[in-house]
């Protein structure tokens, strides 16, 4: 099956191929040879064309891949994929980019916004407390705060909505 | 000699404490939190009590319920490892006047030093240079600002109260001021329950330099030479090295008797660290004094073979050190890679969760003094940091080449680290030649993420060949035993392609 | 130097030489068996080739395979560890050949010193002392049995091509004597390809005492002291020390200046060991060298600051020693104790299965080398030896007590070990003395078994109530999270209670 | 419920009882609060009356319990067994002690006896290859051998019934 891969600084295509003594791996006219055998849950020793990596799939994080201890952040677009994105329709425009999540659980210290507020991309809109130190979260966008849903002196979870910004 | 010691810490100080006490035929006695009762410090004790919940301020701080422990486990001491209650005058006090011995200096030599505003008052009396800034707390922030202005921006904003980086802001503009000293204040009130904080002339090309210090209760002060710990972020330190590849022999000497002359000047006992920064010119300045432990105590003890816990704990005993300052002679280079729960791709964002694999690494001159184990949980209530990686070997080059190798081998899944963060600081030129001051990851954050975020078509291959082979869920192998058994299904492939 | 470096070997010693390799920027190459696919060293190493089934006479000895390996792989040099091909004649020369560089001493080296009788007739011209025994191996076991009763029992029985206890036997009677001969060639035989075997003289009170040398191509040849062995069972060595605590300075001087002749006369070049037996009346006897490294050589290590698989390397690449005799300084005190899955409590009965938890002992002054972790499987493939741990200290003293407090400290679950025994070893008061000769464990076989057997109230109060909790699989905490629940059941633990 | 410890060497009298916050014991008079946590699979934290203790249930032996690193041996009986026990029955005596079974897995390279030999305990039975040491099997009792299961040349797996000595 033909995959794109993708990464902040480039692309490769490639073609994957199972076969019985593991994954072909075609890319650029040349065969790799890519066995991974896994030793406990989501950690793979992967051998490729002899060559030894030992390699974390992130629980958390579909984009996320850990060789040899170096995380490296990555998209895997399939052809159906491709295909509808070359007819104009990209699956990344549909996550909400103004709806923060706590990227780690804590206590919310302060909070820099009321509803209503305008904000700009990179400007703070709350401190978490996690392990002793103050987090700030900055916001990814700019645009009016829609929601809060946290209070200070709240303890948060890792992934609930704190807040919405469209 | 005492029989048994209560340590009033968890992680890895616990247990770097824990290992020395065993070594010298002395029981153990933990204290731990909710949070904390399968951690690691609790299954080495011999003894462990809980203190109560999760949250610091009701159970390693709680310093009542402690000395409470202390008295029914019978222990002799107390000894407070770094943080939490190691520079709290009233706990070190009371243990005291329980009968109990505090592992540590008097109440009045914490007193003094713990106190960044007392400390500078007691060194302008001696020889010892000290760098500019107020000598007191901020109480007027109008006034304050003006302070700064004198000084001239940059300056520091610094906690009264503690240590560590923590209630620590630097501050370029005017404009910052204000803000910047409310979080600071902020930030030392959470971590040290006291908001003060002063404010610090910033100086050229400073480095981050420290000499360990005994003193024994005979009159006898040494120091053990310097740690260079010029590598920090968030004012935290990263990496830690002694010898300091910036300081000579003639500098050393001066330096060290700076040092001794510190510990002297406010009657110091045990075990301590005065910490100076001196800048491009190699002129130095006192910074403060650590009235404890030392995190980076490891590189000294690698350096000179003298294990400061047993030294603590025979100044303790009453015992006049072992050592004097002629006999002190140093062999190799060692290099201390701080080990933290962070995600260095994410600003440093603090990582929780599940060691689902872990390989430490190990070998000639290769020490880990840390608390984890595989299988445990990472939570957010306490300090970030897992551990300490130490190498020693004959020279620098060889001690940072043996830095990388370990680095290379360590391997903790599940949680996001500073591992690799570490390997790239270890691998970045100005590090490797030794030229580098404290301003080294603000100079050289772009490349050193830059370095981070790089891999080779090979490795992107790698990650991308086994992202595609786990959502296939392919078992080639009946070689392990634990791993889940799944059939290849191509409608969990194509949907699992559509979200990657 | 070499870019590249095949590891013909699999264990603790595959990632004791990958660890230096690496250090010195050199890639490594393992080789790996069917049952070693997921084994730390592939894991460890840059490249990984399988190279046949589990038997290693089918993969670890089969040096066609591995040499056509290090022909594909490109590497420029092989490192055969220790066991295996290490001290294979027909692989160094065919490595050679083959234009690669074996890192070891030359053919004819191993060859003299490799067959014990050999070295006996080369060391005859020496001025270095050795054993009574036949200096031929045993062809007709009547004329042997003449030889053992001219010798006088009780003998030695040895194997001829091979070390480490294998195809050894002592025979205290005559009429034992045959049956002895059978089992010593048989496994001889299975672990070396070599069956013949010879007699010695058992001597009083010996001590087995080697010194560590090392030659290089350039004609200079140097001793790094000694290391006493003489804590065996099964002739196999269980601890290690360096400096023997039955050695003095002069003859320290004499043995050493015998080790390097002996090195010197096989024109030897590498790293080796000269093993001795000195008598309670400290005379000394060659006993063999092993032309490879040696499994207990991290003693000399630790106390030498000198990392011997990077000399080894270096002599290779055929640079000079970087060191001379004059300037080996030793300093402190190293013990290693080697950890075995074997049942202690069952006749050293190998254990095999999966480790289920693994905690091994860091900290100061404290060295694993090793090749687990936690969930692999140990398999009935290959040596027991789990890996070995090695503390210093700066004195004897100390040394025991970090390795007491390590070993306390070091957790295995789900297989058997010898941690424990190695800790009633070290708490042994003769061991403590350092009065011990090779017939320590004889003599207090039953005091060191009676100390594993014995256990406080409280420690047998802590097993039963943790089997009566376990049976009934109470969960008491939500606090871990890969535990299993379970409902208590009277049922179950009516059951349980009849087979317990 | 009342139970009796025994080892080697000695007997204990206990009394356990689950309570709220854990398992209470009695013993000479004593009251002992023993809280178990389980940390691995078979591995508990122990605290007793504040005492920390690792404690490792082995897998394959129900008899045997590993304390700080330390095996410990011992027999765990209720007060349904100790009552039999006081009838004259005692299930201990059930076991086939002349059954014997390969404790590890090796290979099998020489039987010293064939079917109908007789064999006086502490005997060499047959010799086992397993992590390059041959291991000598001996009879546990004297008597005479009645079936052999393996051959020599074998491959035996952990467990396998090897010789029968009745």
């Amino acid at each position: 099956m033909k995959y794109e891969i993708n990464t902040s600084q480039r692309s490769l295509e490639v073609d994957f191929n199972f076969e019985s003594d593991g994954l072909i791996i075609n890319v650029d006219g040349k065969t790799l040879h890519f066995q991974a055998i896994q030793i406990h849950s989501g950690v793979y020793s992967v051998l490729v064309n002899n060559r030894s990596f030992v390699v974390g799939i992130c629980p958390n994080e579909a984009n996320r891949v850990n060789v040899n201890g170096t995380p490296i952040n990555l998209e895997l677009l399939d052809a159906v994929h491709l295909h509808l994105r070359e007819l104009g329709w990209d699956s990344m425009q549909e996550t909400k980019v103004g709806l923060i999540s706590a990227q780690i659980p804590g206590l919310v210290t302060k909070i820099f916004h009321v509803p209503g507020d305008e904000v700009k991309e990179g400007e703070p809109l709350l401190l978490i407390e996690a392990m002793k130190m103050e987090n700030e979260i900055k916001s990814p966008v700019s645009g009016v705060v829609q929601k809060i849903s946290v209070n200070e002196g709240q303890t948060v979870e890792k992934g609930t909505n704190i807040i919405e910004i469209v | 000699m005492f029989k048994k010691i209560l340590i009033a810490n968890r992680g890895e100080i616990a247990l770097r404490v824990m290992r020395t006490c065993r070594e010298m035929g002395i029981e153990v006695v933990a204290v731990f939190s909710e949070a904390d009762r399968t951690a690691p410090h609790v299954l080495f004790a011999d003894e462990a009590y809980l203190i109560g919940p999760a949250p610091s301020t009701e159970s390693y701080l709680n310093y009542e319920k402690i000395l409470e422990v202390a008295k029914e486990s019978g222990a002799e001491a107390v000894h407070p490892g770094y943080g939490f209650l190691s520079e709290n005058t009233d706990f070190a006090k009371e243990v005291s006047e329980a009968g109990i011995v505090f592992i540590g200096p008097p109440a009045s030599a914490i007193k003094i030093m713990g106190d960044k505003t007392m400390a500078r008052q007691t060194m302008l009396k001696t020889q010892v240079p000290v760098v500019p800034g107020t000598e007191e707390p901020i109480a007027d922030i109008a006034v304050a600002l003006n302070v700064a202005k004198e000084i001239g921006f940059p300056v520091l904003i610094k906690a009264a109260g503690g240590g560590g980086g923590k209630g620590m802001r630097i501050v370029h503009a005017a404009t910052d001021f204000e803000d910047a000293v409310g979080k600071a204040q902020r930030e030392s009130q959470s971590a040290f329950g006291d908001g003060r904080v002063y404010i610090e002339k910033y100086l050229e090309e400073p480095h981050h330099i420290e000499f360990q210090i005994l003193a024994d209760t005979h009159g006898n002060t040494i120091h053990l030479n310097e740690r260079e710990c010029s590598i920090q972020r968030r004012y935290q330190k990263v990496i830690e090295e002694s010898p300091s590849p910036f300081i000579d022999d003639g500098l050393r000497l001066k330096m060290g008797q700076a040092a001794v002359e510190t510990a002297e000047s406010c009657s110091y006992v045990g075990a301590g660290t005065v910490e100076f920064l001196v800048d491009k010119h190699r002129n130095y300045y006192f910074l403060e004094m650590n009235t404890r432990l030392q995190v980076e105590h490891p590189v000294t003890e690698m350096v000179t073979g003298i294990d400061l816990v047993a030294e603590q704990i025979r100044i303790a005993s009453g015992q006049p050190l072992s050592i004097d300052q002629e006999n002190i002679k140093t062999s190799g280079h060692a290099v201390e890679c701080r080990i933290y729960a962070e995600d260095a791709t994410h600003d440093f964002a603090p990582s929780t969760g599940e060691i689902v694999m872990l390989q430490i690494p190990d070998g000639t001159g290769t020490r880990f003094d840390g608390a984890i184990r595989q299988g445990i949980e990472i939570t957010p209530y306490y300090d970030p940091m897992l551990g300490k990686l130490i190498c020693w070997a004959k020279d620098r080059e060889s001690a940072l080449n043996r830095s990388e190798r370990a680095l290379r081998e360590f391997y903790i899944g599940g949680i996001e680290t500073t591992i690799q963060f570490c390997r790239a600081v270890i691998r970045h030129p100005v590090f490797r030649e030794g030229t580098y001051d404290t301003h080294f990851y603000a100079n050289f954050k772009d490349e050193l993420h830059a370095d981070l975020a790089t891999s080779t078509d090979e490795v992107l291959l790698v990650a991308a060949g086994s992202l595609y082979h786990h959502q296939n869920q392919i078992k080639h192998s009946s070689n392990t035993s634990n791993s889940t058994k799944k059939t290849r299904s191509n409608w969990v492939n194509a949907q699992l392609g559509r979200n990657a």
